[in-house]
């Protein structure tokens, strides 16, 4: 077997273990987060270099196309930004930065497997992975009071939904007897009239609903983005929704678009969620509570793109997870810039921040209209994707209803701008410095936002190309 | 339809303007507020120096879509940048260029963070170009966001009376606007047949079924008619602009309104004419209550912009009134009205401008005898209140006239009403004059500066436009003809 | 329209004659606003040009027979085409001359009047744009243009009755003023439109061609069409029921008001109708239509004077009733006879006002009791020029007003309206009665201290300034004195225009001249009893009957009503009512909306806190109800 | 096999509701903890009776699997469970009370 296609894995498995090394050592935050950026830098090329290969591995347990390495790359380049962002890795005890590290980048190295999994087992493995890394991570939160405690209601929720997924997969395994997804395609479609197999194969995504953040397995987000450090936070809001897009896509694509039941089960919790979202969004003064839901309310919109079960809305729903990505990582940017010490921001607490640093300010500013959808930005073209998709299915009043739901999260998201661009801080406060790499990755971010808002072209067929990859 | 690309890309240049202005503004430090100033004026010309070249160099014989640019863009999606202009879009890229120099020149005195604020008007005017002049569905809706969400920062920052409040409402309810054309927009292009963003291959042949015309045609009228003040939807209008500092007043007022009513024909009646048929009656109703109404509700205002805020409202009344005509003379008193309103009310905004930095109330029963304080300024704020009113030889009179002989053809009753409400009309601008320009001069204003020459430069501009095209409007109509014909004619 | 075939030089004096006042406006507003004499004399100018223009027009054409015609196409729009033109006809050269006339000797008389008014300059602007647009308007060849400088006629003349817009009453009146006639013109505009979706074009020779327009339109519709043009006619002329404005429009400057009342506002909507007297002559009704209002606001405007104090107040009635009676001479069916009385009228009534003007400026007073006690009657010029243009206004021989006057009169009594023509008499009676009571009062004061004239108001005389109201004077008396003679050869003239109806001949009933005579003496006697001879007490007899003294006193409570209506209806009804409507009715719908889409997030966030485990049923419950909802939900 | 598959599935489901309730029902982390577990060996059953009524070793392997599974499962609950006991002296699942009055905001 070809060890090659494994690169991006290895890479991460050495980073890992390096950093499993290095926690039982005398701790060194400098130390650790130049080796952590390094590491996460390797990753990325490894992910990039090996974007094009593909293979079966493990004996068709694991298999690499051009769908899982787009996914991959992403996520090694998501990790590569969270990571960057923990230069002063606050909010986290100096002495567990090194464990940090470790479970960030085991985190990581989970998803990709799940972007590659094709075996019912290798996915349930990958995905209780990567949970349990991200459960610790919100523990490791300074502040007790708030890691713990959103730490274990994170736990609770999410073991309860893993259960619930393994029952599914029970069930289906009963209905069809099969374990691989080339089986399970095989047989899944031919089923999909069977209450019994639609009932397992809902269960089943619960768990991966769960990690999108799809009401009802959403009510861990807001606590548990309140209760993780930031950067883990910023973790939790973009990588690991990238891999969740993955696996939901490599599930959803089994039903082959020909059941109606299924499709109507999604329709609902995608508009149940985005409205939930963004509606108990307006009501945040917590910056990332503010962000949990409206990442639910993002779950909805990326679930409205995967249902048409149409390779149009398959790449319209990657489209916006690499969108969803960039924007959530620019605002938690921004949030870790502002809020130096750790701290949970508040959204007033931005105030005057045009003033203190009009890059993040600007930063800010075009991700939350990304995330509302106007152009020109990555995030419209996004949901146009979504929309045709959907359309194209004549599902006018769903693209309707997300259109509403698009005029109420512009609200709460005027009102972040508002806090950064109008109001005045109590008393003055000085301006953020920025480092220069910190300020160019703000620039980057700013010039993706935009120029691939302008011009989606290229990412575009990429995606194109990458679902063909899916039955 | 049949076009031949451009050698030289006249509009790109245009929108490169507006972009160049942008980056310059911001290459410029903060702190410099003059020569930032200097920069967007010079840039704000330039734009107006094009809109006129392009507005006289357009061939009027060979009609149709000229200074043509295409370049495949989102080819998965069929989207092109696919920009051209006809006989409705240069009155508009004309108004455009004047407002929007004017409005530069207008707000020469501000000091509160310029920087910013010329960069949001740039960035929102090259929207409000590439609107005018895009053929591509897409890029419509991109331009018609680029020129709105700006309006929020514009406003809540700059703005006056209860601007957070307004400024969200606006914003809130345009894109409110935009959130029913992006799925009427895509509805169209999916079911053309054909993938394309492309406006006029969308045109040829009947694509569409009358069914399918009329949903599109309903969702593009309320979601285009929101930004055009149509009668249920008009609250933002009063609210928001009262809220806007000046410049911001005069470029909504004098062209983002525009946009509405542009798009309702652009996107509307252009893809969707039996959908327009159908609505036809149902926007003759909306109009003419829009008419009477911002009409009898501008009676008794107290606040000038609210005043000019409702009389808006009545004036693209009559612009609904025409495009709900159906006929030729209807479309064309529609684009003609829509460019004289855009010229007047932007003089009327500048002059309330004015008035209100001297004197620092907008409250008309504070006010009065302004006009042996400051004569200069008063002649320039009851030229357009005359403009309002529709007195021959002043731009918006042909306008009316034509939508109105139109109207009576089509809609008696509707007509009459909207002619009927021309006297009301004339009571209530009067009125505003009377309180604030006549009677004995007050003690309180007594030490106020008249307008300078550098402010009096912008109102020169507008007021003489008001008065060319007040007796010429042959200039502008034959223009308009051309693509209504055509229009007309193609179906 | 038949192509124009004109001697192309008369065309060009008249577009000179048309376009130098505006050139003169342009600069003035533009320009010279603050050089007052340079304004003045460029206004004077032009307006004399236009006047030689006038004159030489009408010699060159005195022997016309077909009307000459030239027309540009303005503006193109669809089907819709707008031409600016030129029409020269007996009638249109006739009022073009009154019009050019009038507005040069009143400017010239201003001179003096105005001198030293801080807004000199701006006074000639608009005293300019007024006389383009009333000429413009008297020779324009279609409908539609001749709308267009009807509005023009009434902005000029809201910018000059508010002239002095320091005081409330002027700009007040201004702003009424304009509604009111904006109100008639609604109608107008109205029926232009009608006439034009009938009939295609609104040019003056096919309108008043009633083959063309009876084949086109059916009667009910011509009907229609003429009373909705005759609102407009209503508006400007101040008739009934829209008769309240012109009363208080002499707020404005004295020779403001003679040129309003005498040549252009006002006489404007007469000459439309002598205008397009060939179209409304289709219509009966209409002409009945007008016959009744041009009695009704006669009537009522003569009441109204007999009790006026103010020396204008009285012109300014007198105008209304007189412009009625031109109606009335037009409805009998007589173009000549209105389109006549309209020119002597023009003549005597802006006599009328500048003698006013005169005595307001040295006494400082419109009050002409007061007048008469600050010794009026030592200004003799002022004094025997009034008594002259009142003699014509009461129909006097020879006066000019007397022949015009005689011939409605005997139109009235042909065309079978007895009431009409006891009307007129009751009509001529009342204004010789209330013009002499004037005289009287101001020539016979009592207690009057003989003092020497007060200073005029805005304390300032020019000896130039008196010289050049007194030749005004004198001139306009003069042709108050003669023009009457030339009754002939104006009818030969006039009886020229094509109007399709060929017009009525004269009327001759040898004893109507004595009877008018006799009733004007007998009107002389009783205001010589009440207010001339020596121990009358000045007190008419209507002050007698306090009803009736309150009812024209108060103008029969016509403006009170509008005044109250426009508050009730239009203030505190509708616009109050749409108002509200806007403000809790619509915007607060969407606030709601907007309020309770905040609450509803307030809801669903609580739902998000509290135990745990409360959250995890929520996820259980909904979990069921998907299962539930996909599968056996159908 | 005797016994068909449906049956399985069935007990399978039972113990999973029973699970569920205790999960939900008990105010005590550790019986909530208690309760996932018998979630997970509910699944667990589903897949002996499956894998036995396929005649296949997947679902044993799957079996062994999730064992391993719900181990990692209870020590990180146990280790949570136990920080907060220490903090807090109980194993009250609402904890909030107990916790925000020791000081800290929200």
């Amino acid at each position: 077997m070809n060890w090659i296609l494994l690169t991006p894995e290895l890479t991460l498995l050495l980073a890992a273990a390096l950093f499993l090394v290095l926690a039982c050592l005398k701790p060194d935050p400098r130390r650790d987060y130049q080796l952590a950026v390094t590491m996460a830098a390797f990753a990325v090329a490894a992910a990039t270099a090996c974007a094009t290969m593909s293979g079966d591995l493990f004996n068709h347990v694991y298999r690499v196309d051009l769908f899982s390495q787009v996914f991959k790359a992403l996520l090694a380049i998501g990790f590569f930004l969270v990571i960057f962002l923990c230069d002063d890795f606050q909010g986290v005890a100096p002495s567990h930065h090194g464990e940090g590290y470790f479970l960030l980048a085991v985190c990581t190295l989970s998803m990709m497997m799940l972007a590659s999994a094709v075996h019912l087992l290798a996915i349930v493995l990958a995905l209780e992975l990567s949970s349990y890394s991200l459960y610790i991570l919100v523990f490791l939160r300074q502040d007790h009071r708030w890691g713990m405690i959103t730490g274990l209601r994170y736990f609770l929720v999410g073991a309860s939904a893993s259960a619930i997924m393994l029952f599914g997969l029970a069930i289906i395994y009963g209905v069809t007897g099969a374990v691989h997804i080339d089986m399970l395609i095989q047989q899944l479609p031919a089923m999909m009239g069977h209450p019994m197999a639609v009932t397992g194969l809902l269960l089943t995504l619960a768990g991966f609903f769960f990690k999108l953040a799809v009401f009802p397995f959403h009510f861990w987000a807001p606590e548990a983005y309140q209760g993780a450090p930031n950067q883990v936070a910023a973790f939790i809001a973009a990588v690991s929704k990238v891999a969740a897009v993955a696996i939901l896509l490599r599930m959803i694509s089994m039903a082959q678009g020909n059941s109606d039941q299924l499709a109507r089960g999604l329709i609902a919790m995608a508009v149940i969620s985005m409205t939930v979202g963004n509606l108990a969004a307006i009501a945040q003064r917590d910056f990332k509570r503010l962000m949990a839901f409206s990442s639910v309310a993002h779950a909805g919109y990326l679930l409205l793109g995967m249902l048409c079960m149409t390779p149009a809305g398959y790449g319209a729903a990657m489209f916006y997870g690499g969108a969803v990505l960039i924007m959530k990582y620019t605002c938690f940017m921004v949030m870790v810039r502002v809020a130096d010490d750790g701290r949970n921001l508040q959204i007033d607490e931005l105030a005057g921040l045009h003033r203190r640093s009009p890059l993040l300010a600007l930063a800010l500013m075009m991700a939350l209209f990304s995330l509302a959808g106007i152009p020109p930005t990555i995030g419209f073209v996004g949901k146009l994707m979504i929309f045709v998709a959907a359309m194209q299915k004549g599902y006018l009043v769903l693209v309707l209803v997300a259109m509403a739901n698009v005029v109420v999260s512009l609200y709460y998201y005027l009102l972040v701008l508002k806090a950064a661009y109008l109001d005045e801080p109590a008393q003055v406060l000085p301006s953020i410095s920025l480092t220069m790499p910190a300020r160019l990755v703000a620039v980057a971010m700013i010039a993706l936002i935009v120029g691939l808002g302008f011009y989606p072209t290229t990412l575009l067929d990429l995606v194109q190309a990458a679902v063909l990859r899916l039955p | 339809m049949a076009y031949q690309l451009a050698d030289f890309p006249f509009l790109t240049t245009l929108l490169l303007c507006c972009v160049a202005g942008l980056l310059a503004i911001l290459a410029t430090p903060a702190k410099h507020t003059r020569a930032i100033k200097i920069v967007s004026a010079v840039f704000s010309g330039l734009t107006l120096v094009i809109s006129i070249y392009l507005f006289i160099a357009y061939d009027q014989q060979a009609g149709g879509y000229q200074f043509v640019e295409r370049v495949a863009w989102i080819p998965a999606l069929g989207i092109a940048y696919f920009n051209g202009v006809d006989g409705f879009a240069l009155p508009m890229l004309l108004l455009t260029g004047i407002v929007f120099f004017t409005a530069v020149l207008t707000c020469w005195e501000m000091e509160l963070r310029v920087k910013e604020f010329f960069a949001l008007i740039f960035l929102l005017v090259t929207g409000v170009f590439g609107l005018f002049m895009s053929l591509d569905l897409f890029f419509i809706f991109v331009w018609f966001d680029v020129s709105l969400f700006p309006m929020y920062l514009l406003i809540a920052i700059w703005g006056s009376t209860r601007k957070e409040y307004g400024a969200m409402k606006l914003t809130l309810y345009l894109l409110a606007g935009s959130a029913l054309i992006l799925p009427a927009i895509v509805y169209l292009v999916v079911h053309s047949g054909a993938m394309t963003f492309d406006l006029l291959v969308l045109m040829e042949g009947d694509r569409f079924t009358p069914a399918q015309q009329r949903i599109a045609f309903l969702l593009l009228y309320i979601g285009f008619g929101i930004l055009a003040g149509v009668f249920p939807f008009h609250t933002w209008s009063p609210v928001g602009h009262v809220a806007a500092p000046t410049a911001v007043s005069m470029i909504h007022a004098g062209v983002l309104m525009k946009i509405g009513a542009f798009g309702i024909l652009r996107v509307g009646i252009f893809l969707c004419p039996e959908g327009w048929q159908y609505w036809a009656p149902l926007m003759a109703v909306l109009a003419t209550c829009g008419i009477v109404y911002g009409t009898f509700v501008g009676l008794n205002q107290t606040d000038l912009k609210y005043v000019i805020g409702y009389s808006s409202v009545a004036h693209m009344g009559i612009v609904g009134l025409g495009l709900s005509t159906m006929t030729i003379d209807g479309l064309n008193g529609a684009v003609f009205q829509m460019f004289a309103h855009g010229i007047m009310t932007a003089l009327f905004f500048s002059s309330v401008g004015y008035i209100y930095d001297r004197t620092h109330t907008k409250a008309i029963a504070e006010l009065g005898g302004l006009s042996r304080i400051m004569p200069r300024a008063t002649t320039f704020f009851i030229l357009a209140a005359l403009t309002g009113i529709g007195v021959p030889c002043l731009a918006s009179f042909w306008g009316e006239l034509v939508v109105f002989m139109s109207c009576v053809r089509v809609y008696p009753v509707a007509g009459a009403l909207a002619i009927g409400a021309l006297a009301v009309g004339a009571l209530f601008m009067l009125r505003v004059v009377q309180k604030t320009c006549y009677g004995p001069p007050l003690k309180k204003f007594a030490g106020l500066k008249d307008i300078t020459a550098t402010l009096a430069v912008p109102r020169i501009i507008l007021a003489s436009v008001i008065v060319l095209f007040g007796l010429f409007p042959g200039l502008l109509f034959d223009m308009i003809n051309t693509a209504t014909m055509q229009l007309i004619g193609l179906r | 329209m038949q192509p124009a075939t004109p001697l192309p030089n008369s065309l060009i004096v008249t577009a000179a004659a048309l376009l130098l006042p505006l050139l003169a406006f342009g600069v003035i507003m533009l320009a010279t606003r603050s050089r007052h004499r340079l304004s003045a004399a460029i206004s004077i100018g032009a307006a004399g040009l236009s006047l030689l223009a006038a004159v030489y027009l009408l010699v060159q054409h005195w022997q016309m027979q077909a009307p000459l015609i030239f027309q540009a196409v303005w503006m193109v729009s669809g089907q819709m085409t707008i031409p600016i033109g030129i029409m020269l006809d007996p009638i249109s050269l006739s009022m073009f001359a009154v019009v050019a006339t009038i507005s040069f000797l009143v400017q010239v008389y201003s001179l003096g009047y105005m001198a030293g008014d801080p807004g000199f300059g701006r006074y000639y602007g608009c005293m300019s744009l007024f006389a383009w647009a009333m000429l413009t308007l008297t020779v324009s060849s279609s409908l539609l243009q001749i709308y267009i400088f009807w509005e023009l006629v009434g902005l000029a003349s809201y910018l000059l009755i508010g002239f002095w817009f320091d005081k409330f009453s002027a700009s007040e009146a201004g702003k009424k003023a304009f509604v009111m006639t904006r109100t008639g013109d609604v109608a107008f505009l109205l029926g232009l439109v009608l006439l034009w979706l009938q009939l295609g074009t609104l040019d003056i020779p096919v309108l008043t061609d009633p083959a063309a327009v009876g084949a086109q339109l059916s009667p009910g519709m011509i009907t229609l069409t003429a009373l909705l043009i005759f609102g407009g006619i209503v508006g400007k002329s101040a008739q009934f029921p829209l008769l309240t404005w012109l009363p208080d429009a002499m707020e404005g400057p004295t020779p403001v008001s003679a040129l309003l009342h005498s040549a252009t506002m006002v006489a404007a909507g007469v000459y439309l109708f002598s205008r397009l007297f060939g179209f409304f002559s289709l219509s009966p009704t209409a002409m009945a239509v007008c016959l009744a209002i041009g009695t009704i606001s006669m009537l009522l405007a003569s009441t109204m004077a007999m009790v006026a104090r103010d020396i204008k107040q009285v012109w300014a009635y007198s105008t209304i009733s007189q412009l009625g009676f031109m109606l009335m001479g037009l409805g009998a069916g007589s173009l000549f006879a209105g389109a006549f009385h309209l020119i002597t009228h023009a003549g005597f009534k802006a006599l009328l006002f500048l003698c006013a003007g005169v005595f307001i400026h040295h006494c400082g007073t419109n009050d002409m009791f007061e007048i008469g006690r600050q010794g009026g009657r030592r200004l003799k010029s002022a004094v025997v020029c009034t008594i002259i243009g009142a003699g014509a206004l009461s129909g006097l021989p020879p006066l000019s007003g007397f022949f015009s006057k005689e011939m409605i009169l005997g139109h009235l009594l042909d065309s079978g309206h007895p009431v009409a023509f006891l009307a007129a008499a009751v009509g001529a009676f009342l204004t010789t009665y209330y013009s002499f009571r004037l005289i009287f009062i101001i020539l016979f004061p009592r207690d009057a201290g003989d003092a020497p004239p007060a200073e005029s108001h805005d304390g300032h005389h020019h000896a130039g300034g008196e010289y050049s109201m007194t030749t005004v004077l004198w001139c306009l008396a003069g042709v108050t004195v003669v023009l009457g003679f030339f009754q002939t050869p104006l009818h030969d003239f006039l009886a020229r225009t094509d109007t399709g109806v060929q017009a009525a001949t004269p009327a001759h009933h040898s004893w109507l001249p004595v009877a008018a005579c006799l009733l004007a003496a007998v009107a002389i006697l009783q205001a010589w009893f009440e207010y001339g001879r020596k121990k009358a007490r000045q007190i008419g007899w209507v002050e007698q009957i306090p009803f009736l003294a309150d009812l024209f006193g108060n103008r029969w409570y016509l403006d009170r009503l509008y005044r109250y209506l426009l508050d009730t209806l239009v203030y505190r009804g509708v616009s109050r009512l749409f108002t509200a409507n806007d403000r809790r009715v619509i915007d607060g719908a969407l606030d709601g909306l907007g309020r309770s889409t905040i609450g509803l997030g307030r809801v669903i966030d609580w739902v998000h806190g509290g135990m745990i485990q409360y959250r995890l049923m929520i996820m259980v419950a909904a979990v069921i109800g998907l299962i539930l909802f996909i599968g056996w939900g159908g | 096999m005797i016994v068909p598959l449906n049956h399985i599935l069935l007990l399978s489901g039972l113990l999973f509701s029973l699970g569920m309730f205790c999960t939900l029902a008990r105010r005590n982390l550790i019986m909530m903890l208690l309760g996932i577990e018998i979630m997970l060996n509910a699944a667990a059953v589903g897949f002996v009776g499956a894998s036995l009524h396929w005649q296949q070793m997947e679902g044993q392997a799957i079996v062994i699997f999730i064992l391993a599974v719900a181990a990692t499962e209870v020590s990180i609950g146990l280790a949570a469970i136990l920080v907060v006991y220490r903090r807090t002296d109980s194993v009250d699942p609402d904890m909030d009370a107990a916790l925000w009055e020791k000081g800290g905001s929200r």
